[in-house]
């Protein structure tokens, strides 16, 4: 109810917008026309870094060459259409973006950052030396024609776009590719999702809309150079207008930009000295005192009527969920069973599988295999190599030799992404959950990113019968970084049965569990197998868990193995006995 | 939240947007057209200075100075309108900073057409700015004489309300410093151009370059910069190289400060090296070491002129020097021209003053202003030489404080 | 092209590049130590070399002496712009930290150019001194430029002695590579951050003395030297000094050099060109590793 | 008591990571805490060295409560942390890395004898004083950290997980180091996953389950009771 209204809202404000042009009043349209363009640059902005984390400090410079490709086909003799010259903009800052995107993506984090922001100076320096091409410091003229009521239209609609498109990537599969992305992208990789490719996308579709936006602008202003649409002082702008507001939040990019452009446009009227100095002034106490932008400070959330402003995108999707039915609560899972030959060849084969870092083997030619059906306890101290056997099967690791097969398969040249594909699931020892998103979304994410690639609808409601599994329904809608390490334990199984496997890799999932919940979890592990045909290698410390669970154990020390055998066998080895338990070297003796 | 929260809530929310466009429909429904004709009220002139940002270095204290010349003119009796009788009408500026953004500027220019309704529009200034904002000035049927707007091919888009900058243009910058080189002996038998990395200089150097290959004086060279060069080590090897007669700096004075010191610490040797825009910005940069070059200044106190009293006055008053801010006089040049337009035309009408500018001729302490038809002016600089730490005109010889020393004692 | 016209440029590209590393100590150390990026870093040179500039035109003081009021002035600065300002930002979330450095350093930024264009004029400006040169063959170097590269030299081998001797230098490095065990050490992390602050602002106004000196400065040239301050600590590895100093030398031999040998209009590209590549060839940012 | 843990509860960030740990070290002592993974071990340590604040209970140090706000404060009362993984200055020296041990006004004086000390504890660092320590095998690593520890001069030595990732061979050289410094009068909490040895090298230990002390004795009786191993380790 209350979504719909400010929704209905919007729609009348901008149908007002629109006849802006036409009421014969063309500083309020320029204005406005100007705060549109920067609105579309912020939330295109925004998609890049405020939904998938990267931080792209150089986004002007689609808008740049989105204003140049336009300007140079514009004035050139054998295109001279505006359309075509839209169109050829378009192109040009997609290549332009793909390009870029493939060796910048190689960065992360402040790296990342940087990299892009000197893409501005580069960019000014070569149009001004391209002079053939781009008129160099002359810049480019363009016909005057008196476009600005069909350019302010242009720009509305683009804004608008812009938003739309922000709620459908919200919506979208993609979109918490981008949270996944965000949160740890290893993980969202394991998971099933090819990274290269969905961070292309983001930062193409980004790039288009900032480049036509330039394309509009330049169209408008019917004059460009260098320093107007590459320049550091105009670049960052859009960028600090969205941190204001709220990176990240649907209507941040938004409030931020009418906030600072209102304020600045103000300044410029009102006062005839340091309006900079001010204008900064509100930038730098806006950081310091309401570091996550504006609408995520206590203080606005607090205020009942800019609540729907405010809100994160986690709180749309909930709703969206409220009003299932808890079909869930039934304790089956949809997963199909997966039929067990009882002579059938083993699902997964390690051949001498050694790792290397640096000097230091962590695997030193490890072979054993695992049969259909199989549940293998894993044990060993720590440091013994279990965690990276477990990361050599799931393509985080190369190996440095050696050769894993899985179900006949040779992994060697897979990408990890395509490993959730095979059907290996796996958890991680120190519980990796996408922090920001809910508990029902992280299982979510699983099921869209898995091999099935369900809609997010979908995905929520799958993902509820998962949580019940793993005995975490109760806690669907809460920040899963909110989570006890034991639930996030939890998560992890539920995130991992939910890629749908056939060989799932449980890494001390059961430590710290009371020995009642460790019970339950061993029949858990037992049911996954027996219900629903998954096997299952176990890493953990508490033997009588494993000795309840296995199959057979498995045993690693200093990056080999040293027994490989039924649980009662093994555990009653005297080297495993001591391995396991006392000190290595008088176990040797 | 209850249900009567949320009620209240968006109540609020509904009267706050309700609020917000009846705001918008009350602006949007102001009148757009200036009252023009009247006598009583002022002539206002509306304008942007870049005052903060990328440009401001290259701005003197423009508001203030903006502000004495209004003062100035309504002390002499205002604009002298013959359709008001012998009664001069005052003038008043309109003054915003355009941050050295064009969209900013647009904007502005847009707001004192329509918001704050001015009569004419004057300025601004730089290829920027003076390129989007013409446009706003043809929407809206207001003349505006622009500043420090030199690229010539803005001016080739069919403007019918747009004049430029009425300072000395690219075609007739250096005409006088060449005919000085043809009069001077020894003759120069080569020169190298260093030229900055700004469509006004390559245009001057592009201009240059032919016509002294085209007086008998060989070009040895044509060397770029950009602006953010420091180290010009490099460009000054190929110099001496070269070995030219002339060294011909075709650079705003800023860029260029490093380039000269660095000239002089390398002993550049040459008959004469010139530096396109030789201001006082530059000698405080680079001092002593501007002993003895040659350069050209769009006009000095010193020249005299129509006007000249007026200018000095102002510039006095706003302490800044014609010297140390070179662009000062063509963002005069663009209020007094105006000014004499309005006074030729008659009256504060738009049309009339359009008409005015097309045909007229004004004067300006620098020299008669005439647009060509694509309202670009028709000026030349004058040649000056440092000689004792001062600024003497050394051509052309009717206006010449001193006589050119040549070959330049200072380069041997 | 003769040996003396490469080494002429080589000598220039020394003094240049040896000013860019001087400003990229200083980021380095606080990058290292602090973990932020400070945007404002190269405003603080323009800054304090306009203020140079014009104490120097209206009182005649000797640079040294200039140099004796300002560096300490911009160290208390410097340091009480972190603990008012940046400290408080470290308890908040990783996300609100980086974002709200982001919005606090550019809107120092902003006041910084803007305040000091107001007070000081937006004019350029440089201080003015005439000096006699020395010719060695074909090869021209100033007393200042020589006093410079002295100085260059000096202040480097002084953060350098201070880095591997003082008990603060070891603390710095013991933060920039293990913040928690540094603390276990007992070295308390916000009296390093603030000195380290302090000493990374007082670093780039030692160098905006000496840039002042040969080249011109005004309010709004500050960011483009923080972005090629940053290329030379990515490429010469962050918290290590020597590595600056090199490539921060390279970098300005290579402008001149390509200004010799292609044009003087795409020197300024070096920069980023070289910053691009070396991401790009080594994404997690270059390790000078001993053989 | 040298040192007094009473119902001690620490939060990381929104979540409780100890709820209720108990137990006391006697001047000169050895004491081990064991449990499993996650058990709270390290986050114990972690709070008497005043890495974490304290939520809940009371540390009590030489009859006077501890409430350090940050680790230099519990290092000026002689607290002094061998973390878990190490933690060298990887660029710096072993020399360096050492120095910076003793950054601590007290320690800062006897900068020389420190060094000897360490040297003659483990003399194979004798020789690669000018080496980065990240060029160093683990075991030399680990006899850095605990070198680096000594340097501060401690009263009291936290040891986290100070086997990992060490060579056997190495273990059994650390070992004996252990023993001559706690010899020398330094009191020790050691915390080890390998329970065996912890016990053979610890006087007394505390069992922490899942943010609790849920036994305590002395190792020799912990030893030998076998339901000790079945209930709170889950060995058979």
């Amino acid at each position: 109810m209350k979504r719909v209204s400010l929704m209905t809202l919007a729609a009348i404000a901008v149908a007002a917008l629109a006849l802006l042009p036409l009421s014969g009043a063309p500083y309020w349209t320029t204005f406005v026309f100007s705060v549109l363009i920067a609105y579309v640059l912020a939330q295109s902005w925004d998609w890049v870094a405020g939904e998938m984390g990267y931080i792209n400090l150089g986004h002007y410079v689609f808008y740049g060459i989105g204003a140049y490709a336009f300007s140079i086909a514009l004035t050139s003799a054998a295109i001279g259409s505006v359309t075509v010259s839209m169109v050829i903009a378009v192109v040009v800052v997609g290549i332009a973006a793909v390009l870029l995107g493939l060796p910048l993506f190689r960065l992360r984090g402040d790296y990342f950052a940087f990299a892009t922001l000197a893409l501005l100076p580069l960019a000014e320096v070569l149009t001004n030396n391209m002079s053939w091409l781009t008129g160099g410091a002359d810049g480019i003229v363009l016909p005057v024609d008196h476009v600005l009521t069909v350019a302010f239209w242009l720009a509305l609609a683009l804004a608008v776009l812009s938003f739309i498109t922000t709620l459908a990537i919200n919506r979208a599969r993609f979109g918490f590719a981008l949270r996944g992305i965000r949160n740890d992208e290893e993980v969202a990789e394991v998971m099933g999702l090819p990274l290269l490719p969905t961070k292309i996308k983001a930062l193409l579709l980004s790039s288009l809309f900032a480049g036509l936006a330039g394309a509009i602008q330049a169209w408008q202003m019917s004059y460009i150079d260098a320093v107007t649409v590459f320049g550091l002082n105009v670049a960052l702008v859009p960028i600090a207008m969205a941190l204001l507001g709220g990176s990240g939040l649907r209507w941040g990019p938004f409030v931020g930009v009418v906030l600072l452009a209102g304020i600045q446009q103000w300044l410029l009227v009102n006062i005839t000295m340091l309006q900079a100095t001010v204008y900064g002034a509100i930038i730098l106490l806006i950081g310091r005192y309401m570091p996550g932008g504006m609408l995520r400070a206590g203080l606005l959330q607090n205020i009942a009527w800019l609540a729907p402003l405010t809100r994160e995108h986690g709180a749309f999707v909930a709703d969206r969920t409220a009003g299932q039915a808890a079909g869930g609560a039934a304790v089956a899972m949809p997963l199909d069973r997966i039929a067990i030959e009882p002579d059938a060849p083993p699902l997964l084969v390690c051949k001498d599988v050694v790792k290397a870092f640096g000097g230091n083997r962590a695997l030193a030619g490890v072979s054993f295999s695992v049969g259909p059906g199989e549940i293998l306890g894993l044990v060993g101290q720590n440091g013994s190599g279990k965690t990276t056997l477990f990361n050599c099967i799931s393509r985080v690791h190369a190996l440095t030799a050696g050769e894993i097969r899985l179900g006949g398969r040779d992994l060697a040249g897979l990408r990890r992404d395509e490993m959730a594909g095979l059907g290996v699931g796996r958890t991680y020892q120190i519980p990796r959950p996408f922090g920001d998103l809910t508990v029902a979304e992280n299982v979510a994410l699983s099921v869209m990113l898995g091999p099935r690639r369900e809609a997010p609808e979908r995905a929520l409601a799958e993902a509820r019968s998962f949580l019940a599994y793993a005995d975490l329904d109760h806690r669907r809608d809460v920040r899963a970084d909110t989570l006890s390490l034991q639930e996030k334990k939890l998560l992890e199984f539920a995130r991992a049965l939910a890629v749908r496997p056939r060989l799932l890799l449980v890494d001390e999932i059961a430590s710290g569990l009371t020995p009642v919940e460790v019970r339950r979890f061993v029949e858990r592990i037992r049911a996954v197998r027996d219900d629903y045909g998954i096997t299952v290698i176990w890493v953990e410390h508490i033997a009588s868990a494993l000795n309840a669970a296995a199959d057979r154990i498995v045993v690693l020390e200093q990056g080999q193995l040293i027994a490989d055998g039924p649980p009662a066998a093994v555990f009653s080895d005297r080297r495993v006995l001591a391995s396991y338990l006392g000190n290595t070297a008088e176990a040797m003796q | 939240m209850t249900g009567t929260t949320t009620k209240r809530g968006q109540q609020w929310r509904a009267a706050r947007v309700a609020v917000a466009l009846a705001a918008v429909a009350w602006l949007a429904s102001t009148p757009a057209d200036a009252k023009l004709g009247s006598c009583t009220d002022p002539v206002v002139f509306g304008t942007t200075i870049s005052e903060t940002g990328l440009f401001s270095t290259l701005t003197g204290n423009w508001r203030k100075m903006t502000e004495i010349f209004a003062d100035e003119i309504n002390k002499a009796g205002g604009i002298k309108l013959s359709s008001c009788g012998d009664k001069g009408v005052p003038v008043k500026f309109v003054v915003y900073d355009d941050q050295s953004v064009p969209a900013t500027a647009v904007q502005l220019y847009e707001r004192m057409a329509s918001v704050d309704q001015v009569d004419f529009f004057v300025g601004p200034d730089w290829s920027s700015i003076g390129g989007p904002v013409p446009p706003v000035a043809e929407r809206h049927g207001i003349p505006i004489v622009m500043g420090n707007v030199a690229t010539p091919s803005l001016y080739q888009r069919g403007y019918k309300w747009v004049w430029g900058t009425p300072a000395p243009a690219v075609p007739r910058w250096s005409e006088r410093y060449f005919d000085m080189l043809a009069h001077v002996d020894p003759k120069p038998k080569t020169i190298m151009f260093l030229t900055h990395d700004n469509p006004v200089m390559k245009a001057i150097t592009a201009v240059w370059s032919k016509k002294a290959a085209a007086q008998g004086i060989k070009v040895v060279g044509e060397e770029m910069f950009s602006a953010d060069l420091k180290d010009f080590t490099a460009l000054i090897a190929k110099v001496r190289a070269a070995k030219p007669d002339i060294v011909y700096i075709s650079s705003f004075d800023n860029p260029s400060v490093p380039l000269v010191q660095q000239l002089r610490q390398f002993k550049v040797r040459a008959m004469d090296v010139h530096h396109a825009m030789l201001t006082g910005a530059l000698k405080k940069q680079v001092g002593k070491d501007l002993e003895g070059m040659t350069g050209e200044l769009t006009w000095f106190p010193s020249v005299k002129g129509p006007y000249a009293d007026l200018y000095e006055r102002v510039m006095d008053r706003t302490g800044i020097t014609m010297f140390d801010s070179i662009w000062t006089l063509a963002r005069l040049n663009s209020y007094l021209v105006m000014i004499q337009a309005i006074e030729k035309a008659g009256a504060v009408d738009r049309e009339k003053v359009q008409k005015a500018l097309y045909k007229g001729t004004f004067k300006s302490p620098a020299g008669d202003i005439v647009f060509d038809e694509h309202g670009f002016p028709d000026t030349g600089a004058f040649t000056i030489q440092m000689q004792n730490d001062k600024v003497e005109v050394v051509w052309p010889p009717d206006v010449a404080t001193a006589k050119p020393i040549w070959p330049s004692p200072t380069w041997q | 092209m003769s040996v003396d016209v490469v080494l002429q440029v080589v000598v220039g590209g020394v003094l240049l590049g040896g000013l860019y590393a001087l400003v990229a100590f200083g980021l380095s150390l606080i990058y290292g130590v602090v973990r932020i990026l400070n945007f404002a870093h190269g405003t603080i040179l323009a800054v304090v070399g306009v203020m140079a500039s014009v104490m120097f035109a209206s009182w005649q003081l000797s640079p040294v002496l200039i140099a004796l009021i300002l560096v300490p002035g911009v160290f208390v600065i410097g340091a009480l712009f972190y603990r008012g300002l940046l400290r408080p930002l470290e308890r908040r979330s990783p996300l609100e930290a980086t974002i709200g450095t982001v919005l606090v350093t550019v809107g120092a930024l902003l006041i910084l150019s803007d305040v000091t264009a107001v007070l000081a004029g937006p004019m350029q400006r440089n201080i003015l001194l005439r000096a006699p040169v020395i010719e060695v063959g074909d090869i021209i170097i100033s007393i200042t430029q020589l006093a410079i590269l002295a100085a260059i030299v000096v202040l480097t081998l002084a953060i350098h002695v201070i880095l591997k001797t003082t008990w603060f230098g070891l603390a710095v490095r013991a933060v920039t590579q293990e913040p928690v065990a540094a603390e276990l050490c007992g070295a308390r992390s916000l009296g390093i951050k603030t000195l380290t602050f302090g000493v990374g602002s007082a670093t780039v106004a030692m160098a905006a003395v000496l840039y002042v000196l040969t080249f011109p400065v005004d309010p709004y040239m500050g960011f483009g030297l923080t972005v090629k301050a940053f290329t030379i600590i990515v490429v010469g590895g962050i918290g290590n000094l020597p590595g600056a100093l090199i490539v921060g030398v390279l970098l300005g031999v290579a402008e001149g050099l390509v200004g010799l040998f292609w044009g003087p209009e795409w020197s300024p590209a070096i920069s980023v060109v070289l910053l691009l590549l070396i991401l790009v060839a080594f994404p997690a940012g270059f390790r000078w590793r001993r053989a | 008591m040298m040192l007094e843990v009473s119902h001690l509860a620490v939060d990381h960030g929104k979540l409780r990571a100890l709820w209720d740990v108990s137990f006391s070290v006697g001047e000169g002592q050895r004491v081990g805490l064991v449990g499993a993974n996650g058990a709270g071990k390290s986050t114990t340590l972690g709070a008497i060295a005043g890495l974490y604040p304290i939520a809940g209970g009371a540390i009590v140090y030489d009859g006077a409560p501890l409430d350090s706000r940050s680790p230099p404060d519990a290092l000026s009362r002689g607290i002094v942390l061998v973390p878990e993984g190490r933690r060298l200055f990887g660029e710096m020296t072993v020399r360096e890395n050492l120095r910076m041990g003793a950054y601590g006004a007290r320690a800062r004086a006897a900068l020389n004898e420190g060094y000897d000390r360490v040297f003659t504890l483990f003399p194979v660092l004798r020789d690669k004083q000018a080496q980065p320590a990240r060029e160093l095998s683990g075991g030399q690593q680990q006899m850095v950290a605990i070198g680096r520890a000594l340097m501060a001069r401690p009263r009291l030595l936290l040891l986290d997980e100070p086997f990992i990732g060490v060579a056997p061979i190495l273990v059994d050289d650390i070992m004996t180091a252990l023993a001559a410094i706690a010899d020398g009068g330094v009191t020790m909490i050691l915390v080890d996953q390998n329970i065996r040895r912890a016990l053979r090298f610890v006087e007394r230990a505390s069992v922490i389950h899942n943010g609790r002390t849920v036994l305590a004795g002395d190792s020799a009786a912990l030893l030998a009771d076998e339901n000790f191993a079945t209930t709170f380790m889950g060995l058979d």
